[in-house]
């Protein structure tokens, strides 16, 4: 139960868009169709997860040598080499799978959202909802803030398709009424405070 | 003159957060008050600064195919390293920016800058340029973080301006981030073109 | 939903008999931005394509083309290369921390999973992938 | 000058040396800065001891590792001056609330500080200082060990305890009050046995 | 209540000419005979200046591919063969008669006499399909389709049932009502010739309530005939425009929806006919008679006397308001057809033509559509649109010229009906909009369809 | 005569963007009647308020930064935005929140995005959930209803406090401070100023039905979610209130019936309006039971108004003659 | 020292096998992208109007680099950068560029409200297409100007206007491209992307009718009746009257302005020309001879003075 909450936590609660600050840029630029947005947090929610488990395993053999403050030299480094690697594999293992996937999906990249989390996941500091932070609690988070950040993509993607039909005044055409868009959006999810609380006490009842 | 010109370029024709755009994560995520703002603002710049003088001194024994990973290694231990200074010589500040100092690493704009400027000019311009841009990003966070820790809390850095019992607390949180960046890029669009 | 189709732009490579191998510019999900020269996440990938043609096309070396697929192929796509090995490894993670304790252990034969998932792909479904995502050319309109 | 061409050993060479220097660089300022951190860290804790038991020079002799009835950790610090308790509420109302609170001989509450929160900003945040002496929901000088608090320790007054809740932030409260319950709780059941006891107590040094 | 499923709306019906029986206009001192009154290509003129015509004489046999024989429906001399204005605007081809008596061709049988299956003896149906076709006739309904063409399924189909258009779902217009009214025997004779003709047992007449006179009269007698009209039902329909759209009258009578284009009514076995094509039919083969005169309404609120006029084809508009009581000093727009689908005519200067079946007088206050406000994404026209579509988001895609959002969302299966602008209560000239985006994406299909046969 | 030309069709069903706006209007008033009856001065003073600066502020937008010509006031929607947002607040807000409330809901909610129609949430929520998470002290401070004055007036737990605390406490006797269901329909609670009458809004509903305003899909499926959910919960647990309390508590019937059916905002077709009213219910009792607001309903419109374009891109309306297969 | 080796090991270990990884991974997706390409795109006005014919800018930095590689820039040209931008992207990439005449849009038809009456009004969505399948619209010219400007709508350069007294569009010519984005939208094809002339002056038949005199006539005070008049009178034969309409062909017209005076229809304009003698505004014209009034408001810069004041008063 608990990590089905550490899931809805992430999605909606603390989503790592709007409550988190992480990966803005590629959700503000990012292209506005709908139809891809969803094979994008597929692909980012597998890259996000086995970053995650590759940095876990880096930062133990940093911490066994005390090495911690190489921390961000070390994961930058890991997640830009797995990412090129998962492509490379990709393509040795089916050239038709690999087609498909360069056709209908934009290119996965290092940004602060895969960083970030393989940060927050090797550091414990995210919020495992009363469990330990662990491997098993870190890569469910992982997953889960991936999925968050495909949601929250995939409603900008149609909402920013709606919008393009509006009549928007010129000043605020483009980005600002993306972050206007974002920041309500934002609001909105914010009802969603306390939630992962709430369901923490009734499954700790149940 | 050329130096003024490339600072110039920085602060306004490029401003990373109002023009280019970039680097929005810490941009939101760090202005919940002008002091933290401007703390963001120069954290980076002084990342930008060196990591600019750094390339641009390096870039011709890089072969290009190992550029980026190289600029990468570079930045990732000067954030390194500014972190933990940040660490032992300012630990307040260090605590609020908490995961934004390492994340400094994948701020595009240093990249950019290293890609776009300092990888094809000389150290000096570079220097000015990394100060520029920094600055424009400085004077952008803490406007942004002003006017968010004004209208939210009533104060300008911890100095209280209007009491607190009106302040709308929306803009210190999260959406007000996107709410204040948004209409801040429009308005300094709409002015800076007049 | 139709059989909606999602069109790509590329180059004609190579002609060889009954294929054409066509290349396509990847960009990142970050192409949209308004800063792209700017920032290197914005990078962009060439990958190749090849899709089967009838004997005689009328195509020529350089001739741009709009690659058309189904969108639902698009995502069936992702599904195998992305959705499913996460899912894969999700249980065997959790099966192997249980198992072996170590979280080290654990860690490397969840990647290890991954990596048979894609060694089964690459010996036992190769093929049937081949057929199944293909694409169809269409020239642009001028 | 020109640029290096691409090449495979000219480019692991060159990767590899400015990692090596890199990693040279960082572990050169990483003995410079070591000192410094943990000093800030040391003086951090002293600090906070210091104020919550409202002295200036405590001296720490003594620091107990126990975990709560929830498994959440509690570190006593019994000084020369009264006992300090770091404890943990994980349910506040942005997440994880951690405090320190000095205790006197008697158990009276001499002082507290929040050491870390997710608080929102204006609401939740005001824990700081909303408990302390002279403010609305004062808590210092109250003894948790007092008959009237043994059911359920200190609590807000909506749940019926003495306690004002900060405004339209009684989740937090309530979150910081439990906190506060629970370090009187290890405070309480390490003086019945004089420091040795607590669930299940590590002692360091 | 049978009707349709999806959509619909509930215009005002203003049949104000519905009790007033046909009239027989006036024969025209000239007749204008355009070589393009059907779908298809343009008949070709076979008479030149000077010529000497009768009732009934060809004019311009069918052109190639899919096109009908146009026939003189007066007598007289030609006066020239030009390209003139015709309804639509355009300049197109046309034979121009100045009338002189009214002599007919020997051939066409004029008695009244009904004649029925019977008396036809053995007709084949190959020989039913061959006099419609010499005989010009189109559809009646409006879209003037080569009724010849659409008694021949292409193989492969099957017709089980033909349905007759009874609906006439246009406010306004009665011309079908009255036909029905005054020669239901000839339409039921018609009915079985189609029945004949493409080897179909079953066919359906769909009336809308609101003609429940023609309902009872055709009912009482299919009930008193009903061995000699075997396999025929009336089928009473809710009142709902647009009932007489082929793919919702099909839905309504015999619950099969038609799919989208390219498949055609056929395609689930169904013909639909109009009720005035029946009648054309019925002449033709019983009586020879190729398609020269049709019931046309001329009506309006400020019209003096609405009516329903057996005109012949070439007649100018003119003179058949000037039977009805002259052109009203308020008339604000002239509309040949009804006022959902008809067509804004510039000037009364056109004449009669095979497809029009109606003449709508609109007062200037009527006339003027009302201010456009946005969009409010009311959702009232995806309610009413009787296709299924978003009219809203075609019209959006059309401003944003985003013709592959308009081909995604199946704007080639729009009808053209218009009730989305009906309904819309922000006035947006949505079913404008989306005519455009039909036109180009039609276009960019076909485009697309050469250029993917140009490649094999 | 030059006549008038123009394509199909000629005619218009005489619907209007102001008939229908004021038709909302008018099925607003008994709510607002019983407003004025339960909180008296209050109740005007915020309605006044609030409409008023919606109006004022729509038109100075309008006017003065978007520098339109054609005025836009005279719609309807700016006093509907106006009208709703008031009836979302308590009957003792200070003016000065509500005027920021005004200008949050017509400046952000609305003009920002180009007026009526485009905005892509529902402009008098954005106002609302704006104060409350900017002013919380206010505006979850309810007063009791029955008193007639402005200020200094009773406050009171609302039946929603007291459900909330009765599932924070697991205590299914708290629920006996529930008033009943019967003072509930008719109005005799606390809460903000539109809420309070439940029978008042239903007849509002009813007369918008009736006038075809609005179709049935989003009010019926929000409020069956939302029965049928509490009910699951009260059957397991009976400190989860009763189902038909909670449809008839706090802002649900205002929510269900006049807010999520906004056009603007929520989804086109019958389906992604069912999907659309589900989702709703179901959120909001998420977060009425589980979450830090006791009210759930304003967040959960305003997150379905997210999802209402994804909504419409992905449900359709089923096209003529389409099979299931192709 | 032992921490700054370890760090240096672990480190060093990363980065070589990161480095190894990111080679291959380099050599296998590199992106043969030109330099070359990225320099032109810079110099291109990044308008992305499709003028050129290519999919945005970028598409025509890699077409104008691809024919460099060919051999040769012809057939290239960014309408909206023009000469100056193409000469520019010839000395990237080190060749020359390909003459060519700017060319300016034209709007070809004159029929202005008193010229041409409007016989009906049209009452729908303001745009031509729309009022195109209305027939001839709210005139009797099949072939004129609808007036709703879709033209305007589709110029990215503010380059084109509606006049609301003629009706008519014009084109400014400083900011006209000549990108064609209006030719393609108007559904009449009225208007055409023509060269500019020297001095900026061209001679143009702004008609577009293509009906018989008589009937065109009927619709327009001011319509090609093709009457041949100008053709006789052209000695460098650059008119020719095609499907009952004349047109002049830029390149061999030399400007001489004779069929301007020729035509009995006024339908033949001289553009940006100086104002002529008092004797030639003297045919009186069925309608006041408008000259240069729906074409080219502003004079070019060597202009001195606009021709339109030289017209006379309209009644
Ligand atoms: C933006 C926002 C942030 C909030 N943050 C907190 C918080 O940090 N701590 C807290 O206890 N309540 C917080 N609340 C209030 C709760 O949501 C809820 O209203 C409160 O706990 C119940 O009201 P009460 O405290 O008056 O009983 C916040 C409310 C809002 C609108
Ligand atoms: C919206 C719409 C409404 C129509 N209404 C009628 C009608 O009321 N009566 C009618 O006979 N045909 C009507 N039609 C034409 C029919 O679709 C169809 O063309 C006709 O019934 C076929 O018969 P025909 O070929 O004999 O004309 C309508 C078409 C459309 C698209
Ligand atoms: C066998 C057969 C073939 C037909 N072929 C066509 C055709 O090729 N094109 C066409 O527009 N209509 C064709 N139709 C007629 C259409 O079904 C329909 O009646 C016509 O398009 C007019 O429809 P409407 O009046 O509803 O607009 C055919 C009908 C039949 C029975
Ligand atoms: C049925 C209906 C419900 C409406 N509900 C609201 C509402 O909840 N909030 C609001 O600001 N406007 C509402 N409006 C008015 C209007 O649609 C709204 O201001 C637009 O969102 C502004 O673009 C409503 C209008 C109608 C017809
Ligand atoms: S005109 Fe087309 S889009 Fe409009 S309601 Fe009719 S079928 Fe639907
Ligand atoms: S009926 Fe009109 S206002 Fe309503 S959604 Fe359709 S286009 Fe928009
Ligand atoms: S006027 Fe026409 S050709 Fe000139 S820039 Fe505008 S759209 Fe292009
Ligand atoms: S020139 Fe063409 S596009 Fe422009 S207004 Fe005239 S008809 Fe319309
Ligand atoms: S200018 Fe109008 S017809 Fe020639």
């Amino acid at each position: 139960m608990a990590y089905l909450l550490i899931f809805f936590s992430a999605i909606f609660v603390n989503n790592i868009v709007f409550s988190q600050f992480l990966g803005i840029c590629p959700f503000l630029g990012v292209s506005k169709k709908v139809d891809t947005a969803l094979g994008m947090s597929a692909a980012v929610a597998f890259v996000l997860t086995i970053a995650t488990i590759v940095t876990y395993l880096i930062q133990i053999l940093l911490v066994k040598y005390q090495l911690e403050y190489l921390q961000t030299i070390a994961f930058i480094l890991v997640i830009a080499a797995l990412v090129q690697m998962v492509e490379i594999i990709l393509k040795k293992v089916s050239p038709a799978l690999y087609q498909a996937l360069g056709v209908f999906l934009p290119l996965i990249t290092t940004n602060c959202a895969i960083l970030g989390v393989a940060i927050l996941v090797a550091q414990n500091t995210y919020n495992a909802q009363g469990l330990e932070p662990n491997l098993l609690t870190g890569v469910v988070f992982a997953v889960s803030t991936a999925l968050g950040f495909g949601l929250a993509l995939t409603i900008f993607a149609a909402i920013r398709e709606q919008l393009a039909m509006m009549d928007v005044p010129k000043g605020m055409q483009g980005m600002p009424i993306a972050l206007v868009v974002a920041g309500l959006l934002a609001m909105a999810f914010m009802g969603f405070g306390g939630v992962d609380n709430g369901l923490a006490k009734v499954f700790g009842l149940l | 003159m050329k130096y003024i010109k490339i600072l110039w370029n920085g602060i306004l024709k490029e401003n990373p957060t109002f023009v280019l755009l970039l680097g929005m994560c810490p941009t939101l995520g760090t202005t919940s008050s002008a002091i933290n703002g401007m703390s963001m603002g120069l954290a980076t710049m002084a990342v930008l600064i060196f990591s600019n003088l750094i390339i641009s001194c390096i870039k011709s024994l890089v072969p290009d195919m190992v550029r980026i990973p190289s600029y990468i290694v570079v930045i990732a231990s000067l954030v390194t390293a500014l972190q933990m200074f940040m660490q032992a010589f300012t630990p307040e500040v260090y605590k609020t920016l908490g995961l934004f100092i390492p994340l400094i690493v994948v701020n595009c704009i240093i990249l950019g800058r290293a890609e776009a400027f300092a990888a094809k000019r000389g150290p000096v311009e570079s220097i000015f340029d990394g100060i520029g841009i920094g600055l424009g990003f400085t004077i952008a966070l803490t406007l942004l973080g002003g006017i968010r820790e004004l209208l939210g809390t009533g104060k300008l850095f911890d100095v209280t301006i209007y009491s607190e019992n009106y302040g709308m607390l929306l803009f210190v949180l999260a959406p007000g981030a996107f709410i204040a960046l948004g209409y801040l890029i429009a308005i300094v669009k709409k002015t800076a073109k007049i | 939903m139709k059989h909606e189709v999602i069109t790509h732009d590329g180059v004609v490579k190579s002609i060889e008999g009954q294929h054409v191998c066509v290349t396509i510019l990847q960009s990142s999900a970050c192409s949209g931005c308004a800063a792209k020269s700017m920032c290197a996440s914005a990078e962009a990938k060439e990958k190749e394509v090849v899709v089967p043609v009838p004997e005689q096309c009328m195509l020529e070396v350089g001739q741009k083309v709009l690659l058309e697929g189904r969108v639902a192929d698009g995502r069936r796509a992702a599904l195998i290369a992305y959705g499913l090995p996460l899912l894969l490894m999700l249980p065997v993670l959790f099966v192997a921390l249980r198992l072996t304790g170590s979280e080290t252990m654990g860690a490397l034969i969840a990647l290890a999973a991954v990596a048979v998932y894609y060694l089964c792909i690459y010996l036992f479904f190769r093929q049937r992938l081949q057929q199944r995502f293909t694409f169809r050319l269409r020239q642009m309109a001028s | 000058m020109k640029k290096l061409p691409s090449t495979l050993p000219n480019m692991l060479c060159v990767l590899t040396l400015i990692s090596v220097i890199a990693a040279g660089a960082l572990a050169y300022v990483n003995t410079i800065t070591q000192g410094p951190i943990e000093e800030n860290k040391a003086r951090t804790l002293t600090e906070g001891i210091n104020t919550v038991l409202g002295v200036s020079d405590a001296q720490v002799q003594n620091t107990t590792e126990a975990e709560d009835a929830n498994g959440n950790p509690v570190i006593l610090y019994a000084t020369d001056k009264g006992v300090a308790v770091q404890a943990i509420d994980p349910n506040g109302f942005g997440g994880k609330l951690k405090v320190l609170v000095g205790f006197d001989d008697a158990g009276a509450i001499k002082g507290y500080t929040v050491l870390e929160h997710a608080e929102t900003p204006g609401l939740g945040a005001k824990a700081n200082f909303w408990f302390q002496k002279g403010e609305k929901g004062d808590i210092i000088g109250k003894n948790p060990g007092d008959a009237k608090y043994a059911n359920s320790g200190l609590t807000v007054s909506k749940d019926g305890g003495d306690v004002d809740a900060i405004t339209a932030s009684t989740i937090t409260s309530r979150a910081f009050l439990r906190a506060v319950n629970v370090a009187f709780h290890a405070y309480a059941g390490a003086s019945a046995t004089d420091g040795q006891t607590g669930a299940s107590p590590q002692i360091h040094n | 209540m049978k009707t349709f499923k999806i959509g619909g709306v509930h215009p005002a019906e203003n049949k104000l000419s519905a009790a007033s029986p046909i009239r027989v206009a006036a024969i025209p001192k000239q007749a204008v005979f355009s070589m393009f009154q059907h779908i298809g290509a343009p008949a070709v003129p076979v008479v030149k200046k000077g010529d000497v015509v009768k009732v009934g004489t060809l004019l311009g046999e069918a052109g190639k591919g899919l096109s009908v024989p146009v026939f003189s429906s007066v007598s007289g001399t030609v006066n020239k063969v030009d390209a003139v204005l015709d309804s639509s605007g355009t300049r197109r081809m046309a034979v121009i008669v100045d009338v002189e008596g009214d002599e007919w061709e020997e051939s066409i049988d004029r008695s009244d006499k009904l004649v029925t299956m019977k008396d036809l003896g053995g007709i084949t149906a190959e020989e039913v399909v061959n006099r419609i076709k010499a005989a010009g006739i189109v559809g009646m309904g409006g879209a003037t389709f080569p009724t010849g063409i659409k008694l021949m399924p292409p193989p492969g189909t099957k017709a089980e049932a033909i349905i007759v258009n009874a609906v006439e779902c246009e406010p306004y217009l009665t011309a079908d009502h009255r036909l029905m009214l005054e020669k239901p025997e000839q339409i039921l004779v018609g009915v079985q010739l189609i029945k004949h003709a493409v080897n179909c047992p079953k066919a359906y007449i769909g009336i809308e309530m609101n003609k429940p006179d023609a309902i009872k009269l055709l009912t009482d007698l299919l009930k008193e005939k009903a061995t000699q009209y075997p396999g025929i039902e009336v089928v009473p329909l809710k009142v709902k425009y647009p009932q007489g759209g082929e793919k919702q009258l099909i839905d309504a009578v015999i619950g099969r929806q038609v799919p989208a284009p390219p498949a055609l009514p056929i395609n689930v076995g169904a013909i639909v006919q109009n009720v005035g094509t029946v009648y054309a039919i019925y002449e033709a083969v019983t009586k020879r008679k190729p398609l020269i005169d049709r019931v046309i309404t001329v009506t309006g609120k400020s019209v003096a006397q609405p009516s329903n006029f057996l005109a012949r084809i070439g007649t100018p508009m003119q003179q058949l308001i000037d039977e009805a009581g002259g052109l009203p000093s308020d008339t604000g727009k002239i509309i040949g057809g009804g006022p959902m689908m008809g067509r804004a005519l510039m000037s009364l200067d056109v004449p009669v033509t095979k497809g029009s079946s109606g003449l709508l007088l609109m007062t200037e206050a009527e006339s003027r559509r009302g201010e456009v406000n946005p969009c409010i994404r009311c959702a009232k026209c995806v309610s009413a649109c009787p296709m299924g579509l978003e009219p809203y988001l075609l019209a959006s895609y059309t401003r944003l010229k985003d013709w592959d959002g308009c081909e995604k969302n199946d704007v080639t299966s729009c009808i053209e009906c218009g009730s989305c602008a009906f309904t819309c209560p922000s006035n947006r000239p949505l079913l404008d909009n989306i005519r455009v985006a039909k036109q180009t994406v039609m276009g960019i299909i076909k485009s697309r369809h050469m250029e993917s046969i140009s490649k094999k | 005569m030059k006549p008038i030309i123009s394509l199909s069709p000629h005619v218009h069903g005489g619907d209007s963007v102001q008939k229908n706006m004021y038709g909302v209007c008018i099925a607003l008033v008994p709510a607002l009647l019983a407003s004025l009856y339960f909180f008296g001065l209050g109740s005007a003073i915020v309605m006044a308020t609030s409409v008023a600066a919606c109006v004022l502020f729509e038109w100075a937008i309008t006017r003065f930064i978007l520098r339109r010509d054609r005025l836009t006031i005279c719609d309807g929607s700016a006093v509907l935005t106006g009208l709703l947002l008031g009836f979302n607040l308590p009957s003792n807000l200070p003016i000065w929140i509500i005027i920021i409330g005004a200008l949050v809901a017509i400046g952000i909610g609305k003009m920002t995005f180009g007026g009526l129609g485009c905005n892509p949430f529902n402009p008098a929520l954005v106002g609302r959930v704006f104060l409350l998470i900017s002013f919380p002290v206010q505006m979850t401070t309810w007063p009791v209803s029955g008193q007639m004055g402005y200020v200094d007036v009773e406050t009171g737990a609302t039946p929603l406090a007291i459900m909330k605390n009765a599932i924070k406490a697991g205590d299914a006797s708290l629920l006996n401070e529930l008033p009943s269901s019967l003072d509930m329909l008719l109005g005799q609670t606390g809460g903000s100023l539109g809420e309070v009458s439940a029978l008042c809004l239903l007849i509002g509903c009813l007369f918008m039905l009736w006038r075809k305003i609005i179709t049935w899909h989003i009010p019926v499926s929000i409020l069956a979610t939302v029965w049928l959910l509490a009910g699951l919960f009260h059957l397991i647990d009976p400190s989860y209130a009763d189902p038909t309390q909670v449809i008839l508590s706090g802002g649900l019937m205002l929510g269900a019936c006049f807010m999520a059916t906004d056009y603007v905002t929520s989804p086109m077709t019958a389906k992604g309006q069912i999907i659309y009213g589900v989702a709703i219910g179901v959120l909001t009792v998420l977060i009425r039971d589980f979450g830090a607001y006791p009210e759930g309903m304003s967040f959960a419109i305003l997150i379905m108004n997210g999802f209402t374009p994804l909504i419409n891109t992905y449900v359709k309306p089923k096209r003529f003659g389409e099979t299931k297969k192709s | 020292m032992n921490v700054i080796l370890i760090a240096v090991i672990v480190l060093g270990g990363i980065g070589l096998v990161a480095a190894l990884i990111l080679f291959l991974a380099g050599k296998k997706f590199a992106v043969h992208e030109d330099e070359r390409i990225g320099k032109v795109a810079e110099v291109l006005p990044g308008a992305n109007c499709g003028g050129c014919g290519f999919p945005g800018c970028s598409g025509f930095a890699g077409a104008c680099v691809k024919a460099a590689d060919k051999g040769s820039l012809e057939g290239l040209l960014c309408p909206v950068g023009g000469q100056p931008v193409m000469e520019q992207v010839a000395g990237i990439l080190g060749m020359q560029a390909e003459a060519s005449a700017p060319k300016v849009a034209v709007v070809r038809c004159n029929g202005t409200c008193e010229s041409r009456p409007r016989i009906a009004e049209f009452d729908g969505a303001r745009s031509c297409r729309v009022q195109q399948m209305l027939g001839s619209g709210e005139t009797a010219c099949a072939y004129g100007c609808l007036g709703c400007g879709d033209c305007v709508a589709a110029c990215k350069f503010d380059a084109i206007h509606m006049n609301p007294e003629t009706g008519l569009p014009e084109v400014d010519e400083e900011k006209c491209t000549a990108c064609g984005a209006c030719a393609k939208a108007c559904p009449r094809s009225i208007i055409e992307i023509r060269l500019k002339g020297l001095k900026n002056r061209r001679v143009v038949v702004l008609c577009n009718n293509k009906d018989k005199g008589a009937v065109t006539r009927k619709a327009c005070a001011v319509g090609c009746i093709a009457c041949q008049k100008c053709v006789k009178v052209c000695k460098f034969e650059a008119i020719t009257v095609d499907a009952n309409l004349a047109y002049i062909d830029a390149e061999k017209c030399k400007l001489c302005r004779k069929c301007e005076e020729e035509c009995p229809q006024n339908a033949i304009l001289a553009i940006n020309f100086p104002p002529r003698k008092p004797k030639a505004e003297a045919p009186a014209a069925p309608a006041a001879p408008k000259a240069e009034a729906p074409v080219a408001p502003k004079a070019p810069a060597e202009q001195p003075a606009t021709p339109s004041t030289a017209t006379p008063a309209q009644s």
